[in-house]
């Protein structure tokens, strides 16, 4: 795609490829690259590289840390940082709560919260999603009474990705329930080590322990805490989620994900060559590295559009996150297939006990990582949400 | 014609969903899958007792001598309620290879205690890095000057390998393929037990000059071919127990869970699609019945279709699987994608399921050189 | 499929057999099986053979040409006719109006009909569809005003396949129309030459004339035209379209159709052998036959579950109109793509001026096969309104 | 990075579209579709005098001086109106093979009749039995005792065939593949004219010793892979137009259409498929402009890839094609199979598009042949 840019785009993107490769750790990235996990300290270290440099959240105000970077160098700060495994700023710090605070906060919250949010020394959780919501967002419960300077919050968060490691959680509470549900909505910054908030992880099928439910019972949180004002908090959020879909595709790492399964492929023997050579296994793969050619071409589309100073909601953008996410479902299928019978276990480490061979290339993540991602078709504006906005903006019905 | 089940048939199966609604619901079997073994001996000898294990065994040799229809009754049910004990790899895989292969001898020494669930088998055939096949293992025996029998080579995927009792092996002696019988505690043996993403156990097997007894009162090539035709068609009937209750669970989920003000399966999209998936459902239990017919058939001739029929049905019943694997989970949301939720192991189960014995691509590939399932001159006027 | 079936069903279906493939003309075959199109000659002469015989109307009444056949004797004997290439008796005289006639018609209307019907001696046009019906057929809005022994019917039905043969026409007209629309249906038998008929053909996309729009202009039809009781004729349009669907699924068709296709790759020559060795056309080729294979089961279970005596609405049956004819279309274009970029003419000859080539086989009907089988998921109940009655079934919403 | 058009693309788009708007509508085509050649001479008189026909040839030889990027620029709008006339054949294919290939004499005496609209080109390069393959075909080009060249063999397919005035064609010589030119007129050609399903107008030429001249200014293997690149680049760029008026008629028809008293776009199975068929609309139209950045790319090392962009797009652009076309027809029901209706005569045209100058399936292997878009080196950290 490089010849696309423009000289000073492709020096852009050079100087960021250099930064990544030779300042991130490359066990770090190696981890990313071979569909590791990363631990808390993995994510808060590379975060703070970033950061040092100005490159954990250019999308902010420049006086809060943000770049006055155009939308394509925005894209390449992205697509550069998956493409070299870089682990990405919790997007719950950078592309969620610190724009909130920075667009909607108080000069104080600014103050207290963005530096310490840039640089990963809060960790932000989410409390949207309740158990009884799903796409319904806005049907949420968890109340909020005023008493005296404080608010009383009781109720329950759930899918809080992360929780486990959270220092704070931004949360939509209901402070007025007579009213419309929308219109009763604030946002809450609450402080998780608050007495009467519980974290209890759920199990996911991949085996992990990615999302959590959070109970707040009875808990204080004090009046200050409230971001912009009382009852507005639908509006904040509807920025955030706005927010949240800046790239959902996930081409840079589509992109590596898919060169992964080539580079297993090639090593992978069959009864007539290798795997890769097998047509039925390279006309899978090579559709899909079509289909992901068109994914990043209708992105760089929507940027041209937006470089070009256009600026209102744009059905592409619900087109990126439907083909985006069945890519990576996809993709993360195709992985699996490489690994043929030997990719069924779950296993924590490639090396088994002295004599047994080594299981091949992908076997500790991949199916793990097909059954973590049925989640991207169903989060962040399921596929059917998705469908209902391309379809509402076609037929207007 | 009559493709209805037997009366037997029918009571088998409604006798064992009995069984199985109460002593194997959700939380049962959540204590199973987090025990140490991963598996219940309480259940198996349950089983043993009503006479499933056995259930294609001759009776001479304690089994109940009945046909692979009524296994696949059994597997169908099993299916339904996920069960985790090693039935595909003791009933159909060992117990099937023992009969078709064992001396009178072998069989008398080994089947009435597999029938009477006190031992599990396991057949070793797959092989790192030879993906699915199974004719060209590295594993070799080799016959000492006293004539004992061992074995070297390395076994992976091996199905309930990490609690079998006797394993079923294949390996190359004189350059043909041969099949063996090789105790769990010789000397030599070592295995490295995994857990299936579905929960199953299976395990990888070193054989390092392991004692072993040929199993060779057939072609052992014949007998590998038959077994996991069988196998294949009994883990069709399987997934179709399993892809089922997705679907049922599904529906109900769609009636019951309401969003913005109604149920979400108000919404005609998601009916439509439920609708697919209820067409997959009856795609693949034709199919699975389809591969029952296939290794049960007696017609003259028959076995020369069999493994053609056999992996047509399971074109049909993974691509199905993972039509009704994934959509379960889409429209369930989050909620499906979780432990404590049952949906979402059965989407494991079907998922493994999928790619176990073959894929979807190697089963294409080895139909179309088999020839497919249409004769090309049907459109002639002959 | 022929192991499943009993010593006695293997002799009809050879009995069949034998007498399709000897007493069709084989001229009339080769013209089925090649795709050529067929004249109203022969379709006549091929029903009045399989009439004479007893096998136009096998499940009409015993008395009015009839057999006492079991569910899978019929199956037999469709597909049987189907796999030798033998031209069907006219759906509108055996399935439609012929049983309509002899469950509800009075003797006289039977006796002045069926036998008729039965020999093709009266050829039947269907006139249920108008121009903004579609699906909603009881919106028709042709009316049938009675006066004294006549009604008079003013109005248009389109969609008429084949009416530019058609000597009769069975038509649902409104002879009430102040009740709600179903209420006031009746079903008239009109004949084609009554002044004021005048039937337009229509030219499909595959460039031949299959369809025609009816007009009727202030046209006279007797009363004792009428078929059962005035108003009833929406139970009776019911009762005809649940006919309609038996062997909708076309499986022996299809078999022909894949067989064709298959003969036709084996002698289609590429860089590296046949189209039929090529891995991506045999794994498209191999799938279908596999996904035939599963709807001939899907077919054989529900006879199976009819012979066993049950008579209950049977959502399998939309499962059968649903995936037959998306594997009718999907052959279609299979038996295009043997041909490639020779295939892309509407040509009347494979055989060309002197010098030239012949062209391959095939090339003068796949692709107008192709265009003409889109009607085959819209006709006898559209893919949406088949997947409407299953998610009825199955959640009842 | 900037993906718009420039301002003089945008202003050749709007002046073509408000042309083809009130010249070219649904009657006009049917006219023209129903007369004895089945184009309109006036028409192709009217794009000559917008400069249309020589859009790309250079000025001197009468031409507009322009790239690919406007022909692309045509061929959407010409897409979108469904234009019957052989622009892809004479302005596409032939115009730009001379211009490669052709001497300087060559193009003085052809390139400006070509600009004028006086004279049809075709590309004669496909062969019966010979499927999508150009590089060995049968024709033989043989030179008599004075120099004079006669070919021999015969061609299929041949876009614009069927008025084509010069033809260029490929042949073999002394066993390397040459292309020349051939007079419509020449003795010992003959031509069996044709009309593809979507109307256009195609041929089969047979060359008995036909008079030919060489144009021989490049290599013809490489003028033969650039010319048909460019092809499917503007094929491509046509698809678009045609997918985009099919969902815009569809949107139309499911709005307005109503039944059971409500418009049938009111179904929300409809509307999500209607939105799959927005997706694969954007999916193709960014793969068309990826085609055409290939194609006019200057970069250096671009030819490299220029091949493999172009397949690689085509493969989406098939696939929306079909979709596309398929769905249009489905949501109409009955009316989209008539000829009165325009949406079919769309579903026609990408119909054949998507099998011109190759499939899916020849595509899909070409690509992975050449190694996809994806270096597997991407997962390494250097």
């Amino acid at each position: 795609m490089d010849t696309l840019l423009s000289a000073q785009e492709r020096d852009f993107a050079q100087q960021m490829r250099q930064f990544y490769r030779t300042e991130i750790p490359e066990e770090l990235r190696f981890k990313v690259a071979t569909g590791q996990e990363l631990s808390k300290e993995d994510m808060v270290t590379s975060q703070r590289i970033l950061n040092r440099q100005g490159f954990a959240v250019p999308h902010w105000p420049r006086e809060w840390g943000g770049q006055d970077w155009t939308p394509v160098q925005r894209h390449i700060w992205l697509e550069e940082m998956q493409l070299a495994c870089v682990p990405q700023p919790l997007a719950f710090n950078t592309s969620m709560v610190g724009p909130v605070i920075a667009t909607f906060g108080s000069e104080e919250l600014k103050e207290r919260f963005l530096p310490a949010t840039a640089n990963l020394d809060i960790w932000w959780s989410q409390g949207f999603s309740e158990p009884n919501a799903g796409s319904d967002l806005a049907s949420l419960k968890t109340s909020a009474v005023r008493k005296g300077d404080a608010y009383i919050v009781n109720g329950q968060k759930t899918w809080t990705t992360l929780g486990q490691y959270g220092d704070w959680i931004f949360t939509l509470v209901r402070t007025d329930p007579s009213v419309k549900k929308q219109a009763g909505i604030s946002f809450l910054l609450i402080d998780m080590r608050s007495p009467g908030v519980t974290v209890r992880p759920i199990q996911l099928i991949d085996g992990g322990f990615e999302v959590n439910e959070v109970f707040f019972e009875d808990v204080e949180v004090p009046a200050r805490n409230l971001v912009g004002e009382e009852n507005k908090g639908w509006t904040y959020a509807k920025f955030l989620l706005g927010n949240e879909r800046t790239g959902i595709a996930r081409i840079g790492m589509s992109k590596v994900n898919l060169a992964r399964a080539k580079a297993y492929a090639a090593v992978t023997k069959t009864a007539r060559g290798t795997l890769l050579d097998d047509p039925l296994f390279s006309a899978r793969l090579t559709k899909l590295e079509a289909e992901l050619t068109a994914l990043e071409m209708t992105q760089l589309r929507i940027l041209s559009t937006q470089s070009a100073g256009a600026d209102k909601p744009d059905p592409r953008s619900s087109v990126l996150k439907l083909k985006g996410s069945q890519l990576q479902e996809d993709i993360s299928e195709l992985l699996v297939d490489v690994l043929g019978p030997q990719g069924l276990d779950f296993v924590s480490d490639r090396v088994q006990g002295s004599g047994f061979s080594d299981l091949p290339l992908g076997a500790v993540d991949a199916l793990p990582a097909y059954f973590n991602m049925r989640k991207v078709t169903i989060y962040g504006g399921s596929s059917e949400v998705q469908r209902g906005i391309i379809s509402k903006a076609l037929l207007g019905l | 014609m009559d493709l209805e089940l037997s009366d037997i048939q029918q009571e088998l199966g409604s006798t064992l969903a009995k069984y199985l609604r109460s002593e194997y619901d959700q939380s049962a079997r959540e204590a199973i899958l987090g025990s140490e073994e991963g598996i219940s001996r309480r259940q198996w000898n349950s089983f043993a007792e009503m006479g499933l294990i056995g259930l294609a065994v001759p009776e001479g040799y304690g089994g109940a001598g009945m046909t692979f229809a009524e296994v696949a009754v059994v597997m169908e049910a099993f299916g339904r309620a996920l069960v985790l004990e090693p039935y595909l790899a003791t009933t159909v895989l060992g117990a099937q290879a023992i009969v078709a292969a064992g001396s009178e001898e072998q069989k008398r020494a080994i089947l009435p205690e597999v029938c009477e669930g006190r031992v599990f088998l396991a057949f070793a055939g797959f092989e790192p890095g030879q993906r699915y096949s199974l004719d060209t293992p590295r594993t070799t025996a080799s016959v000492a000057a006293n004539g004992s029998v061992t074995l070297r080579g390395e076994k992976s995927g091996v199905l309930g390998g990490d609690v079998a009792d006797h394993f079923i092996v294949t390996a190359i002696e004189d350059g043909e393929l041969g099949l063996f019988l090789v105790d769990a505690g010789a000397e030599g043996l070592r295995r490295s037990p995994h857990r299936q993403a579905d929960g199953l156990g299976s395990a990888a097997v070193l054989f390092e000059d392991a004692a072993a007894q040929r199993l060779d009162s057939a072609s052992a090539a014949e007998v590998v071919a038959e077994v996991l035709d069988t196998a294949n068609a009994a883990i069709m009937a399987e997934a179709v127990g399993a892809m089922e209750t997705s679907l049922q669970m599904t529906a109900d989920y769609l009636k019951t869970r309401e969003q913005f003000g109604a149920p979400i399966g108000a919404n005609q999209a998601l009916q439509h699609r439920a609708a697919d998936m209820y067409a997959s459902l009856e795609d693949a239990r034709s199919m699975a019945l389809f591969a029952r017919l296939a290794v049960t058939a007696e017609a003259e001739g028959a076995d020369k279709d069999r493994h053609r029929d056999v992996i047509a049905a399971k074109i049909i019943v993974d691509r199905s699987a993972r039509h009704i694997s994934q959509e379960s989970i889409q429209m369930h949301g989050g909620i499906g994608m979780t432990m404590e939720y049952p949906i979402g192991h059965y989407a494991k189960r079907l998922t493994v399921i999928s790619r176990t014995f073959d894929d979807s691509d190697s089963l294409t590939a080895e139909l179309a050189q088999l020839g497919g399932l249409v004769e090309p001159y049907a459109a002639d006027l002959s």
